[in-house]
């Protein structure tokens, strides 16, 4: 059965390169768990024949979100795309982020586009003391905090420039009270998750990262978003994007 | 009008209609399967396969190029024998022929894996001469007249299952390659497998793909494909399996008009999960609409100028 | 900072800059002279000429394909008499470098034109060895390093102005093609011409261009384009022009870290007739943004993965 | 100088297939002629690195007005453009229909497409007594027959199915009085313009025809568009589309 389009609700514009989609498709929505992503077709022309995986931001009824940051020729044509018109979009896609029972007291860090699919975790994690750590390079970049602290999540906010919060890398904000943390959630650039998982490992501390791949078909049958884990060769689309830090060896 | 015929025969397996999923970009069929039915294909070319479990080359390994990308998976795959395990049992609950796509680095790599593969449900055998994506083997084979005429040569003296030839494009002229395979007594001619390419990252000044090279796919070599398609069918007298940036019916009528038996569909199923159904699904409807009773009676229609 | 040098030098003759338009594809210059300054370009490489005048093949020579085309326009052309005549106190006018590219189907043909051309004011000669819509030589040559290294002896040793080997990408290895043109004594190599590709249609049933085949250009053969450049850059010590789909500042770079010293720019003109000018102007304000002093610091700068 | 784009100031949809865009752009509204055509960006999508050819259909104040089919890729992309969005567009380009003082009584002889620069030749010569002739495949395919009629030329017209006017080739019909002709235009497709031709040498009648070809550059620079005459290697794009019937020889 052939996916059913997505249609544009609402398009709010973030800040100059961040761009949020609310979009209609029930199937989506009432499938998508926190950590999965979709895979977007960017226009209607074959001249860009691969799609954009964008993490899921949160769903409401029939709808869910997504943000999108313009880096390249796809997002600056998807950003194109008017209210009313439809997209289309694979997905929900992927594994996404788990947590056992026993987990309670937990942390989020996260990191430019990165953060999107932990607002989501964090609402669904209900039962659990968060502390949401953020990273952003500069005032400027500062967003949807508000959402975050609607979850009921502490919110430590650190900017690389000090504009806002504290001033310096995020993991020697969340590195303090360590020891507190049955499980610890990390996505973001490549360099913040190596810093995090280095400490979390160092004090044997449990968590779950998700990593960015280039990708092509997004299903698991190009084996194009290759990692490396401790139970062999994985997908990033397939078998994650999200894996439990004990599993990944992280690239150089 | 009845029905049109869509069958199509390789050596002595019939195909129930010529539409088939190219090796490396369908896995093993159970991702596509939850979109598409795997009933409706005429077959299924898997992932390429090696004698031992291969782990491919580091990533990136994919890169977006005018309608196009490039790829250097490096032939990931679990090893011949895990497929039989694993795969094929899996793929024979399907009407589609199951094709086995094979690499070596040497022409005893690629007999060990025939050997094995001779006693198990696969239908018939790609023999990849052609990845441009591995350091040893396989494209060195494919890159002349004689060598693929070796490696034909010794596989067909041990194969059970009809053997297809896939060639690369990547050479001077493809239809002394293709008689080789021919007369090393190959069964069918499968072409054509991607061309070399290269993006930089203009940032970094480093290739994008972590293997720096990688084989070029998707629609911006389909007239690169045709014209070779064009040009092995007015040499060998075997069947010809036509692919390149195959991305709807009009795509694979021109190969077929060009003189390809049959087309494999790749990388356009990245873009939509669907693709080679709809071609299948198509395809009959033009065939009913043209009145044409017979898929055969447009392979090699072309009516070239003057 | 003062201004960036973005001079290149071939043999003896240093162009201003190392963006020239590409030859078939801008004339003799006059048309797109209408649309921006013709001093601005480091070169013009005219319409490739022949010792006599050529009518070409029969219309229809254009064929859009994805994100390119297929050209068979068969050198059509006034012949060199004509061009020396009408054309060079044209483009004599301008201050970018006058680029002959020459095609002959002997080698006589070749020594003949650069004997005519010697004592012009033509600054540059440019050796197609690689067009692929002529029926006799050209192509031929080009194909094979011996013929590749034979003709461009034989015109070394006569002309008087550098020459540049023109070669056709429709071969296995283009780094034996390009060093048969150093062996011989090229003063440059500049590749890629365009890749043998047809198009069929398929209401018709024919090819659409009259000549069946023609030569694909545009954005989808850069990555093809760039790895050559890469590995024709890693094989000979002389300079090379690159080109092959190049449509504005961030296509040109590519080639430029690959290894090219200097780009050409073709088919893009048809889409936006500013190109060149446009990548001239954006290529200056590079440098300057990057505080580069000489463009010579960005050729070959790609750094390879491993 | 680069050229400016031409904004779309209304779109009126003809029929089903036949679309018309009023334009704005003084440069090529102030230099059109008759019989000159355009060349339009119909993406904005290097996937069609090719331009499309139309015809000026007429020019107002600073707008000039085309009327195109959608027939491929290129007409499709371009009937997604909405009114107040620009198009790039090159143009006037070609040369047009000329009249010499002496020719009084003139005949258009157009079909398809080939109409439309026709109508603005029609518009343009006004002291002369004007026939024009324009078939159609059939009734639905008829349009702009009032703007032909507002010329002030007598309309002839045709339809091979014989659902309006007169049943048959237009050919027919107007080498029916062909001897009162100082000067017959034609445009139309090619197996038409073939038929018109050789009645017009028959009789020793002047005439001009507008050509068409596939184009690369459209203004003489890659040597695509070739077309042999009895001067010479000549091109559409810019030695035509129109010549002198005198002077070609028409393709098989
Ligand atoms: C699982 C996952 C979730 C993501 N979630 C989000 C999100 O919620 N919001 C968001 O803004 N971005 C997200 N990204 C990154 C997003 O996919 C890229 O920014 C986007 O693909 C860039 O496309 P482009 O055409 O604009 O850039 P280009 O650089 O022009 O893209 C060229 C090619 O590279 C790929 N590519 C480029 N950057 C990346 C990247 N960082 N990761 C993977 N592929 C890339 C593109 O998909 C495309 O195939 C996510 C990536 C992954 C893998
Ligand atoms: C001088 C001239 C004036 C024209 N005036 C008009 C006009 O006023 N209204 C109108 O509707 N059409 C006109 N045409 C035809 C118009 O150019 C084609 O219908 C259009 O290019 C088709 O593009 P496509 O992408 O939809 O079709 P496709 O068939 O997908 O186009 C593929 C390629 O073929 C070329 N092509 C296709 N058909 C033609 C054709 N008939 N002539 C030339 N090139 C073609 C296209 O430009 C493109 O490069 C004119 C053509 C010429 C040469
Ligand atoms: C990601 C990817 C992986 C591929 N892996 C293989 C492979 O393992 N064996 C093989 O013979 N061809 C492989 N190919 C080549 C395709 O089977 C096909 O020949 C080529 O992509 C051209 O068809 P397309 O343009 O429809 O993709 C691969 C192609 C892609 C894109
Ligand atoms: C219409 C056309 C005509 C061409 N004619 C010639 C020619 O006469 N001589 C030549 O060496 N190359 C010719 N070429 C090849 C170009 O010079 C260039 O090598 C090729 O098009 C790749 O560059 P591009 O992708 O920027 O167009 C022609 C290309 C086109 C599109
Ligand atoms: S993107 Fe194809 S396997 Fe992950
Ligand atoms: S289209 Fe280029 S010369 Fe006419």
């Amino acid at each position: 059965m052939r996916h059913k389009l997505s249609i544009i609700v609402d398009i709010v514009k973030l800040n100059d390169q961040n761009i949020r989609l609310i979009l209609q498709n029930s199937d989506i929505a009432s499938k998508a768990t926190p950590g999965q992503f979709v895979n977007v077709r960017c226009c209607n022309s074959n001249e860009l024949i691969l799609r954009r995986p964008i993490s899921i931001l949160n769903t409401h009824e029939d709808c869910y979100d997504i943000i999108y940051k313009i880096v390249g020729e796809g997002t600056k044509r998807l950003s194109n795309f008017k209210i009313g018109e439809s997209l289309d979009v694979l997905g929900p896609l992927g594994k996404g982020f788990t947590k056992e029972p026993l987990d309670k007291t937990i942390a989020f860090i996260g990191g430019g586009i990165g953060l999107f699919p932990l607002v989501y975790a964090a609402s669904k994690f209900k039962d659990c003391d968060i502390d949401f750590f953020v990273g952003f390079r500069n005032n400027d970049e500062i967003m949807i905090i508000d959402e975050i602290k609607k979850t009921g999540a502490n919110v430590y906010i650190s900017t690389d420039d000090g504009s806002f919060g504290y001033h310096g890398f995020i993991t020697d904000l969340f590195s303090e009270n360590i020891k507190k943390y049955d499980k610890v959630y990390i996505c973001g650039p490549l360099p913040m998750e190596k810093a995090c998982v280095k400490i979390l490992r160092k004090h044997g501390i449990k968590g779950q990262v998700s990593l960015e791949e280039r990708m092509g078909c997004g299903i698991g049958a190009c084996l194009v978003c290759a990692c490396e884990t401790i139970h062999g060769m994985k997908h990033v689309c397939k078998d994650g994007p999200v894996f439990n830090i004990s599993d990944v060896f992280l690239k150089e | 009008m009845l029905k049109p015929n869509l069958s199509i025969t390789i050596g002595d397996v019939t195909l129930n209609n010529p539409i088939i999923t190219a090796s490396g970009t369908f896995g093993f069929g159970r991702e596509y399967g939850e979109y598409i039915d795997l009933n409706q294909l005429g077959g299924i070319a898997v992932k390429g396969l090696t004698l031992e479990p291969r782990l491919g080359n580091k990533t990136p390994r994919i890169a977006e190029t005018p309608s196009g990308i490039l790829n250097s998976v490096g032939l990931e795959n679990p090893g011949v024998k895990a497929f039989i395990k694993n795969e094929i049992p899996f793929l024979t609950q399907y009407d589609s022929k199951i094709i086995a796509n094979i690499a070596g680095s040497t022409v005893d790599d690629y007999l060990k894996m025939v050997e094995i593969l001779n006693d198990t449900l696969v239908d018939l055998f790609e023999i990849n001469l052609s990845c441009p994506n591995v350091r040893e083997g396989c494209l060195a084979f494919g890159s002349s007249k004689d060598g693929v005429y070796r490696v034909t040569k010794a596989i067909k003296e041990i194969a059970k299952k009809p053997i297809i030839i896939k060639l690369t494009p990547n050479v001077t002229d493809i239809t002394s390659i293709a008689l080789g395979a021919q007369e090393g007594g190959a069964d069918a001619i499968s072409l054509i497998n991607t061309i070399t390419g290269m993006k930089i990252d203009i940032k970094t000044k480093k290739p994008v793909l972590h293997n720096n090279t990688g084989g070029l796919s998707g629609p911006c070599i389909r007239p690169i494909a045709v014209r070779m398609v064009h040009q092995v069918y007015q040499t060998v007298d075997i069947p010809i399996i036509g692919m390149g940036g195959i991305t709807n019916l009009e795509d694979a009528l021109e190969f077929f008009i060009a003189g390809a038996s049959a087309v494999m569909i790749g990388t356009y199923h990245f873009m939509d999960p669907y693709v080679s159904e709809k071609v299948t699904i198509d395809l009959l409807k033009y065939l009913v609409d043209n009145n044409i009773s017979d898929i055969k009676q447009l392979i090699g229609s072309l009516i070239l100028h003057e």
